[in-house]
């Protein structure tokens, strides 16, 4: 994990890449069997389809960059470097969850890799993306804070209002629009009246383009170029254009669009893309994307493993963690 | 409809329907009221039938359209506006509170704001702290809005009528467990008050008041006790502002006894002015301190076993009344 | 009053626009001095300087169409004709006020004229102007419907999520900037990132343009090219360039403009400038304009006589109006 | 600054200013703090001895700045965040209740937000119904909060520190009808807790439970009954989150009778919580029903006489506690 823009290449990053993809992929698969089972419960939010996004982005990020998703976000964790083990055990409500157990799919936390969530609250979490830059700049220190967020987000009043102070007070955010064309059910086009994203960040005066989201390393190659200026103290917003190929959740019977449009999009499945690319490049043969597979796979089965014999939080403790002081009484 | 078993989800779709169906001026607005269906599947189809202006989709954008809503009651028409859940009212809570319900004082009765303001509300779901409010007493503080919380089927298909009719802003809570729930509609039915408190089991030795939510909860409750030989009586409150204090006062005033059921938290919550009532206007007649039952001083965690401990159960509420029923002076 | 483009020549609104502001003016001198005197309590926003905007918008409008503003709305109401006599007793408290003195000063409202108030939380009735408009647009209504606010109020989320809903369904509504370059003490620069407003208004792929605020013509005819796109279904943002010549409030000690800037501005003051170009194309004489400020002088201080004489509401009476249909218990 | 009187104004300014010097990770962000000197004046002049990022002014943007607030304790500062009034905090309670209340429980303890969020409260300045809220109950609700509410002039003194210091979120009250009151600090002085209630005035007659703006009013109202032979304890909250059970059932067991004072709304409120918790926990020795003095349920309208008689007075204070004492079983 570098920021320079040294060893971008294919050959430097891709073969990295496909295999961050691959790792999400298959993690995201066993969860979704995973909720069939009633192992996983609540909400659940796949990635599958959008797994470019997350992995050219983050392999930009420095160990000390901070990361915000929305719920969203088991993929982004995950290549952040949350272990598979606690982000599995924290879907099934574990102890041993990388939250206690206590925020499940929609909540992953990992203090320690600057990972702040998972956040459920549709925009809500931009102006902490915000007040985290704000302290960096206010205490000296050079590093980025990435905040994720849908298309969907971008009508709510919380990403004016965070995008307007991110601008004015010049902080090192990268504000990365996930856009998968879809909020639940509610299209872009029916949710903006202006859809040309990179006009919205020119309000702010925030330089702003659009990526290809299902080209990995397109995606790599714009967030370094975008999180070179950020840490030279500007915002940025970047534009990735995605799709989702499973429904919003696992409640959402999906009706808003047609089989068609989804299956168009999954020729252009981003895993086998860059898997494409790099054979034809010779940079990767069958067999070595055939061990990626399994060693996902492993992984992901060693963490579904863990999670199944991991305690659960004693009901006597429930009432931790709810103020950091307690007041004796 | 009436005669065979719907189920809570249904009773509100008819009633929606109806409403669309028989006054031009209501409209349905909210996100993902239309293709998506609402995310409860309570609009599901209803863009089919009456067309996409008057079941609109809106934008993720809470505050925007629920203020909308208060403008386009200003105009004339009858909104209903689906705020998803409770959770993200939290965006809209300026538009509630500071339009909503003082434009008519503060207009001096020349404006008002026919608007009904549906949400889901309450935890059960494993959907963690983001997710799991129970806020109605905090709308239930504000002079100038109408609370109402349907608890049974025939509610959920009767009350909509008549909020939508009623001149003011009415908030209107689903709890999330009710929606599957079933029952069979009166036969012939029609619309109902959205005032009065309604005494869903009689009984003698104590008065469990409840709303929304937790109602089959406190009857499953009844039943237990019941089998023990302590008869409670269930009140729903239906209607949260105004509290219907004379249907509490007299129920109490009878079983001298009283537990209130609230999902949401304990301090300064709706559990506390009605216990509070009670107390302060039963004070000669009661013969045990009135006891709440409410959510732990927690955010709602994710875990099944804990979100249980967390919030209201059978179990805790059988308890806290046999304990009321128990005490004396010490 | 007229919308259509027909007689908008200097000779024929501009004696109409003069007398608008001189009311104005006179009446706000007067609030200014019954504040003093503690006749008029609460906050207290004076338009002293901004009175073009209001002036050169509200001649524009037909007597159906809505009007909504900020707490700095006494000229507002008054040029929409709502009688000087009801916004001083509502001024004063009393029970003759247009609000029945529950409002106060920036709460003046008048049902009856469609003029929705005196709004004090900024940016929260620009939600409710969308909903206006959305009203006439489903009950077939050909009605445009007017919203101040100032520069400051941009800041807000309400107002970005109420430009994307008006431009996203077409509604017809005039968003009326009243830039005065002050949000209390924050300077526009000091507000937003991109100070070029019109720019956020193509955010929303909304029409808009600026306007010299203290050219009461200027407003009048750019108002009146905007409100014929309103009226045609589309919303459109004007921004309306001016200066408040007094302090915020009757509580601002007014610490962050130097007098050099105040009075650079007040060199510019719309009524001087409207009536030197009046009396040099010889369309009125000095007696005309010194009988405009007698007549609204008369018009300010019967107003307020008859305010002194207006009962109080009697606290019998106080939770009236606060649901409409009464619950019996 | 001891041995002089200052206002409730200057204390608060004088604990900013202190807390600004004494830690870097302090600052102070809000609309209008720097060169408007802040709406109620209390930071006025900080931007010129601390600078303007440290005492940062912000576009309209409640939500926002808030949030980034929130954002900036996460990444290790310790910010003060001024909302100007409960008003505006409306706009701000996504932020508040969804994030700041549940981030520590949330990630398992692993994060905590150390930040100060201070506004304006409550009426009696004639500025009607939207700007003159008291929602000191809606917050004191939620758990992962702290609520205080400084009344005298030493606690704005010496409560800020003590919040600053605090790892969880403190949202702090400040009265607007106390800025210009006086008093004297003790000397020397020092940081004082934000946990515990404090008894102003011992009285054995009846317990008046109160906070904030009403304190001055009650103790005004305790003289007065005082000069009729009734001697009134009052008892000042301070911390409204967590309530200090203990002293308020300390303080109405030796007396048998409570009345409370709140300027909030009657229904749901704060001072709900209080009579019900001290009706179900006093229940055996309490010699007459709690009585509560709250705003009647209307919005606040702007005149003089009509916001005052929506409001508590000193005489509806006294009328309450001289029924309370009088009160016996019928
Ligand atoms: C404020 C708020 N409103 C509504 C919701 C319900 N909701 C959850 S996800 C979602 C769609 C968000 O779409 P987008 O931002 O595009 O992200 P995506 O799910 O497509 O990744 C909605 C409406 C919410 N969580 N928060
Ligand atoms: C939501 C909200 N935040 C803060 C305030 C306090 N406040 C009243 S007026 C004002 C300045 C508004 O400036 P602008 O929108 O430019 O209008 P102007 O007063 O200049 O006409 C502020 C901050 C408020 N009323 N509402
Ligand atoms: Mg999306
Ligand atoms: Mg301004």
């Amino acid at each position: 994990m570098s920021a320079g823009l040294a060893g971008t290449g294919l050959a430097d990053v891709g073969p990295g890449l496909l295999a961050d993809m691959i790792r999400v992929r298959v993690m995201e698969e066993r969860c979704a069997q995973l909720y069939g089972e009633t192992k996983i419960r609540g909400f659940l939010h796949l990635y599958i389809g959008e797994e470019a996004v997350a992995a050219g982005v983050l392999r930009r990020l420095e160990p000390d960059d901070a990361v915000l998703c929305t719920y969203r976000e088991h993929g982004h964790a995950l290549l952040r470097g949350v272990p598979a083990t606690a982000i599995m055990a924290e879907m099934f409500g574990k102890a041993t969850g990388c939250s206690g157990g206590r925020g499940g799919s929609m909540h992953l936390f990992d203090a320690e890799r600057r990972f702040y969530g998972g956040n459920a609250i549709v925009g809500g979490h931009l102006p902490l993306a915000v007040g985290l830059a704000l302290a960096d700049r206010m205490q000296g220190r050079r590093r980025a804070t990435v905040v994720f967020f849908g298309e969907g987000a971008m009508a709510e009043g919380e990403f004016h209002e965070a995008m307007n102070l991110a601008a004015l007070w010049e902080l090192p955010v990268l504000f990365a629009c996930e856009n998968n064309l879809y909020a639940m059910g509610t299209s872009l086009a029916s949710s903006e009246s202006e859809t040309n994203l990179p006009l919205k960040a020119a309000a702010y005066e925030m330089p702003a383009w659009t990526v290809d989201g299902m080209d990995a390393m397109a995606v790599h190659e714009a967030a370094g170029r975008a999180l070179a200026v950020v840490r030279e103290g500007q915002p940025v917003f970047l534009e990735l254009r995605t799709y989702r190929f499973r429904a919003h959740s696992m409640f959402d019977p999906d009706l808003y669009r047609d089989k068609a449009e989804v299956d168009r999009w999954k020729e252009r499945d981003p895993i086998d893309l860059l898997g494409r690319r790099l054979l034809d490049a010779g940079l990767v043969d069958q067999a070595g994307i055939d061990a990626l597979w399994d060693d996902a796979r492993r992984e992901t089965e060693e963490a579904v493993a863990a999670a199944e014999a991991a305690p659960w939080e004693p009901v006597e403790t429930l009432t931790r963690h709810v103020t950091r002081r307690e007041v004796a009484r | 409809m009436s005669g065979e078993e719907i189920s809570y989800r249904e009773a509100l779709h008819e009633a929606l329907r109806e409403a669309l169906a028989a006054d031009e001026r209501v409209f349905v607005m909210g996100e993902d009221v239309a293709d998506y269906g609402g995310t409860y599947a309570v609009t599901k189809g209803l863009h089919l039938e009456f067309g996409r202006d008057r079941v609109r989709n809106t934008p993720l954008s809470e505050s925007g359209f629920v203020g909308a809503g208060i403008g386009a009651a200003l105009g004339g028409m009858r909104p209903v506006v689906e705020v998803m859940t409770v959770n993200f009212s939290l965006l809209a809570l300026d538009q509630i509170v500071n339009n909503a319900a003082t434009l008519l004082h503060m207009s001096g009765g020349q404006l008002h704001v026919p608007i009904v303001i549906r949400m889901a509300t309450g935890a059960g779901r494993q959907l963690a702290a983001q997710h799991s409010h129970s806020l109605e007493g905090w709308y239930a503080h504000v002079p100038g809005l109408r609370v109402v919380a349907p608890a049974t089927v025939e509610d959920a298909r009767w009350m909509l009528r008549t909020a939508i009719d009623d001149p003011d802003p009415v908030i209107w809570f689903e709890h999330v467990g009710l929606y599957n729930t079933k029952g069979v509609l009166p036969d012939p039915g029609g619309p109902v008050d959205i005032d009065t408190a309604r005494v869903r089991r009689p009984g003698r030795d104590l008065t469990i008041v409840t709303w929304g939510g937790s109602l089959p909860k406190c009857l499953a409750a009844a039943d237990e006790l019941a089998a023990a030989g302590i008869e409670a009586e269930v009140l729903d409150l239906r209607s949260l502002r105004p509290l219907d204090d004379d249907a509490i006062l007299a129920s109490v005033g009878r079983t001298t006894r009283a537990v209130v059921v609230d999902e949401g938290w304990a301090r300064a919550g709706l559990a506390a002015e009605i216990s509070a009532t009670v107390a302060e206007r039963c004070f000669w007649s009661l013969d045990a301190p009135v006891a709440r039952v409410t959510s732990l001083d927690v955010p709602i965690p994710y875990p099944k076993h804990l979100e249980e401990a967390a919030t209201p159960q059978v179990a805790g509420i059988v308890a806290a009344c046999r304990a009321v029923v128990g005490e004396g002076p010490p």
